[in-house]
């Protein structure tokens, strides 16, 4: 089509979804009126029946915690489609080796020391972010951003991360698989000991401390390991494919 | 049921453990472990199958049931059209990986790992009873599907058609999401079943048909109907031929199953009395998109974008055998899902086995290339005849039934849409075996546009065939035949389409934990005479149409026949509205969701 | 005034729309995608919505006060990973198509036909 | 509504607008990332502080980062393709 065609069809069809969406959200409650008893319910039991003061966070990993099984499936899938994608072709349409080795570090070794500064307490967020979701807004997957960013720091800071004879791409796969798959384990174990998928199977704690809510802080933990090796691979994936990726010889 | 959650669990840790392992498993540990996983899986779906055969089971994760009357945790709810769509789903599975053992270039195990991802997530949206649930298996699937259509990334097909997928299916995503918002909105709950007695207890409104239309915009941008379904031959023209199996088989019939569970779960009880015009809707674009698909499948000249556009028109017709929103209709339509899907993944492994052998797939430059594949030329011959519907292919009862409740319900007009689509999809079968594999037809007079010129998936050509490729497609294609022979299977299907359709005792056994209803034993099947009679003139056109395609020429000389020049005008405008252009694509979609919201309005309010 | 953040959400939707629609960079295509997403968060998020209520962690308030609802935040934390994922693949395959296409222009791709 | 919802309802969808109309994709990297903290906000004042953390890392960090790596891959294709001819 002609973008004039285009257009035309689009804007038809926009002035149509605009009418139909006005007409739909009209039914909705008026805003700050919302009356759902479910949610009401889950922010009743949560407390008392889990040890855990995040009610979005038990309903996240608990009364809803299958829900989070799949999208940390989906996380999972992107990264290993983005590693997939992205996989080195053979034939020549590489980039020219000189192109190609041009690392995006930081040059200046005042940049860089900022890198390695943020670095440490990145790390050290992110870590209490995940340890602390089940008390506090925050969990698995905002710590395991975290997490991801001070990697990430240190890559750009210039470490060399291939010393040591593990190609970094591979560890963060086994670190986003590990994460996704001990979610999935977890609901198995809730299956074998508890006798429901997810059920939880761990003592419940203190109502406010660290080590309470059962599995919530466990499925935190997974969480925060395959969410960071996850995004790791993919910024790793479009930061520099020689760099970074599996058999850098090709 | 206690088994319920492994069918989610054994592909996705199967998925995770092949990940972690990554750099230390081969390519045939992957493919063993891959095909273990997902015969456990098909395994698990067979056995709740026959469990769910007496109705409606539920299994709630967390062992959260339903409290003071409210669903509080996600559950399974599961019956027998679900886990038959599940079974059909790990069967093709199956099938793909063993086609898969072939290929050289696979990326072991990524490609096995996100195959294990999308089962898992197309078997979770089968047996879901949650609407948020679904919609995360909804999206597991895609992000799966997105990966598995662009894999061949050194193709720019497959780059583009990858991206119009994802593009097009995301923006569907949203709609569907939307929808969910405004359902959660009015009702406070996810949970299908109190969803539907929620609804049911308040009145119809603006709210409640806008819901239901984005639900089902949503839906149709999987299933691919008119206007939403211009990605698919894209995505499926350019998706490893094993992928294939599943994304014809299964994928786009999901969407027509997540409209059907959502009516006959949510809205029926609410918006009932209006079905005689929701009907029309429904039948009005499902027949548009079954006559669109076929015709652009006749008009293809690449083998896997003529059966892509053939998966369209069949979506068509399950949308018809949906739409009628009766049970016979849906027993129909669920009937006619497991048979095609079988035999359109096996036309999809016969393709994979041309290509095997002569690296390309474009119909004219194979003129004659097939002489020597008299197997593979018998594989397409059986998948043109259940596209057919001849007796005793499953289709071919699956299609009466349909007929007969068509009938009923007043919409005899429509017989005439299913007979030109069977017609065209089969005429078109037929014409590529006589040209491929016996060598009719006038040589190519034009130079192969480089569309047809894409690479093959396997660099080298082999002398023959390996007969594992021969297992799945023949496997498929038999499938697609036994469906019909064995006796009671219309019965059975008729009989889990009255439970699907009801929804009152589906939010009985689901809330309060209720036995299912006892439905009615339905009297032994035989097709009435007239079936018969539609069947042969299906088939006496589709051989007609082959055969003017294959010798019109000779028949009258170039260009004396106005009706042929109009129809390539038609054909061409056809070709030149799949433009391959995101931005057309999502034009369409957004004024294909005011239409239907249009429509909706009208009907239901 | 208690229509606003619906409204909001709609506009988000159409603008997404138009954007992606219009686009001439595949890149600048995909952050009108996440535009459009951010709609369903908006939307979500205003839904569960309650008057003078506070966040749902009891963390510092006693388990009587009234709080917003949580499913909808919880449905949006799934949609916001989401939107991160197809994000993720989106881009890649957009620098895939750089590559193949050596242009980001979707009127200059077009290598289906009919 | 409070008025500092309603003024954070604006400026997201004031911003949403700015993002898609910024043609550039360098520049439009930089204003998704302005929007994404808008939303973040938003979420803040809708009593959504668990949904506004996560917005602020993917929204306002790993987006931008992604879209940026992404349009640094591509204009280092670009250089190397002109240097090539």
């Amino acid at each position: 089509m002609s973008r004039r065609t285009r257009g035309i069809v689009f804007g038809a069809g926009a002035l149509g979804l605009a009418a139909l969406l006005l007409w739909g959200f009209g039914g909705l409650p008026s805003f700050g009126d919302f009356q759902g008893r479910y949610g009401e319910l889950l922010a009743k039991s949560a407390v008392p029946e889990r040890h855990a003061t995040e009610t979005v966070a038990v309903t996240t990993f608990d009364y809803r915690g299958f829900d989070t099984l799949g999208e940390e499936f989906i996380l999972f899938a992107a990264a290993v489609g983005v590693l997939v994608l992205l996989r080195i072709q053979r034939g020549a349409d590489e980039i020219p080796a000189e192109a190609g080795k041009r690392r995006p570090t930081a040059h200046s070794p005042a940049l860089r020391s900022v890198a390695i500064a943020f670095a440490g307490p990145a790390l050290v967020l992110g870590l209490y972010v995940v340890a602390h979701g089940h008390l506090t807004p925050g969990g698995g997957f905002q710590g395991g951003v975290i997490l991801m960013t001070a990697f990430l720091l240190v890559y750009l800071a210039g470490a060399h991360l291939r010393e040591g004879g593990i190609r970094p791409i591979v560890a963060m796969e086994v670190a986003e698989a590990t994460g996704a798959a001990g979610f999935t384990l977890i609901g198995v174990g809730g299956m074998l000991l508890a006798g429901a998928f997810l059920e939880n199977f761990i003592g419940l704690g203190t109502v406010g401390s660290l080590l309470s809510g059962g599995d919530i802080p466990l499925l935190n933990v997974t969480v925060g390991v395959e969410v960071m090796g996850a995004l790791l691979v993919v910024l790793g994936e479009l930061l520099d494919q020689r760099m970074l990726t599996r058999g850098g010889d090709s | 049921m206690e088994l319920a959650p492994l069918t989610v669990a054994v592909p996705l840790l199967a998925a995770g453990g092949l990940t972690a392992a990554s750099s230390r498993v081969s390519r045939a540990t992957a493919e063993v472990v891959a095909l273990a996983a997902v015969l456990a899986l098909a395994a698990l779906c067979a056995i709740i199958l026959a469990r769910t055969a007496s109705g409606t089971e539920v299994y709630w994760f967390g062992g959260w049931e339903p409290r003071a009357d409210i669903a509080i945790g996600v559950s399974f709810a599961v019956d027998a059209i679900g886990a038959g769509l599940a079974t059909l789903v790990s069967g093709l599975m199956i099938a793909a990986l063993v086609l898969m053992w072939r290929y050289r270039d696979t990326d072991a195990p990524h490609f096995q790992v996100l195959m294990l991802i999308f089962v898992a997530g197309m078997v979770g949206f089968c047996l879901s009873g949650d609407l948020f649930n679904m919609f995360v298996f909804f999206e597991l699937m895609s992000v799966a599907g997105f990966a598995l259509a662009g894999y061949k990334v050194e193709e720019q097909e497959a780059v583009e058609g990858s991206l119009n997928f994802a593009i097009t299916n995301t923006i569907g995503s949203f709609m569907l999401l939307t929808g969910i918002a405004l359902v959660y909105g009015r009702t406070g709950a996810l949970n299908l079943a109190q969803i539907g007695e929620s609804l049911a207890a308040g009145h119809v409104d603006g709210l409640v048909i806008v819901a239901f239309a984005l639900l089902a915009a949503g839906f149709l941008v999987k299933a691919a109907v008119v206007p939403f379904h211009f990605w698919l031959a894209d995505a499926y023209a350019v998706a490893p031929t094993p992928v294939c199996l599943l994304f014809a088989g299964a994928m786009s019939e999901l969407g027509v199953y997540g409209i059907g569970r959502v009516w006959f779960d949510c809205f029926a009880g609410t918006l009932a009395l209006h079905d005689d015009s929701l009907r029309l809707v429904l039948i009005v674009a499902g027949s548009l998109t079954a006559l669109l698909g076929a015709t652009m499948a006749f008009a293809q000249d690449h083998l896997k974008r003529l059966l892509a556009f053939a998966t369209i028109a069949y979506v068509g017709i399950f949308l018809i055998g949906l739409g009628l929103l009766t049970s016979a209709g849906v027993a129909g339509a669920a009937l006619y899902v497991v048979a095609d899907g079988c035999g359109k993944a096996a036309l999809f492994a016969a393709v994979a086995i041309v290509q095997h052998r002569r690296l390309h797939v474009s119909e004219r430059r194979l003129r004659g290339e097939g002489r020597e594949l008299p197997y593979t030329a018998a594989i397409f011959a059986l998948g043109a005849l259940s596209f057919a519907s001849l007796p005793p292919f499953g289709s071919f009862f699956a299609k009466s039934v349909i007929e007969d409740e068509l009938i009923k319900q007043g919409y005899g007009a429509v017989l005439a849409v299913l007979i030109l689509t069977s017609a065209l999809t089969c005429g078109a079968v037929l014409r590529l075996i006589g040209r491929v594999f016996l060598g009719w037809g006038p040589v190519s007079d034009r130079e192969p546009s480089r569309d047809e010129e894409a690479a093959p998936e396997e660099e080298i050509s082999s002398a023959r065939t390996p007969a594992i490729m021969f297992v799945p497609a023949l496997a498929l294609a038999l499938a697609s035949l036994v469906i019909g022979v064995i006796p009671g299977t219309v019965e059975a299907v008729q009989a889990a389409a009255l439970h699907f359709t009801d929804g009152s005792s589906y939010a009985r056994v689901v809330l309060d934990g209720a036995a299912p209803a006892a439905v009615a034993t339905p009297p032994p099947y035989s097709a009435p005479p007239h079936a018969y009679l539609y069947a042969a003139i299906t088939f006496g056109t589709a051989v007609g149409l082959a055969g003017l395609a294959l010798f019109g020429r000779r028949l009258a000389p170039r260009g004396s026949d106005p009706l042929r020049r109009l129809g390539h005008a038609a054909i061409g405008s056809l070709h030149g509205v799949h433009s391959g252009h995101v931005g057309d694509y999502v034009a369409w979609l957004v004024a294909g969701v005011a239409a239907l919201g249009g429509a909706f309005a009208l009907a239901l309010s | 005034m208690s229509f606003l953040p619906y409204a909001v959400a709609a506009w988000l939707l159409l603008v997404g729309l138009y954007g992606v629609v219009t686009s001439r960079h595949l890149v600048h295509l995909i952050v009108c995608v996440t535009v459009v997403q951010a709609s369903t968060y908006v939307l979500l998020l205003a839904i569960g919505y309650r008057s003078g209520a506070a966040a749902p962690i009891f963390a510092d308030i006693p388990r009587s006060t009234p709080v917003v609802d949580p499913i909808v935040a919880t449905m949006t934390l799934t949609d916001v990973v989401v939107e991160a994922t197809v994000a993720a693949l989106l881009l890649a395959l957009a620098v895939q198509a750089h590559r193949r296409f050596g242009t980001l222009d979707p009127d200059e791709l077009g290598a289906m036909r009919g | 509504m409070t008025a500092v919802q309603a003024v954070a309802l604006v400026v997201v969808a004031f911003l949403g607008t700015v993002v898609t109309l910024a043609r550039d994709p360098a520049r439009q990297a930089l204003c998704s990332s302005v929007f994404g903290m808008s939303l973040a906000i938003l979420f803040f004042v809708f009593q959504a502080p668990d949904v506004a953390l996560s917005q602020i890392v993917v929204g306002a960090v790993a987006l931008p980062a992604m879209i940026l790596l992404a349009l640094s891959r591509i204009s280092r294709r670009e250089e190397a393709r002109k240097r090539g001819r």
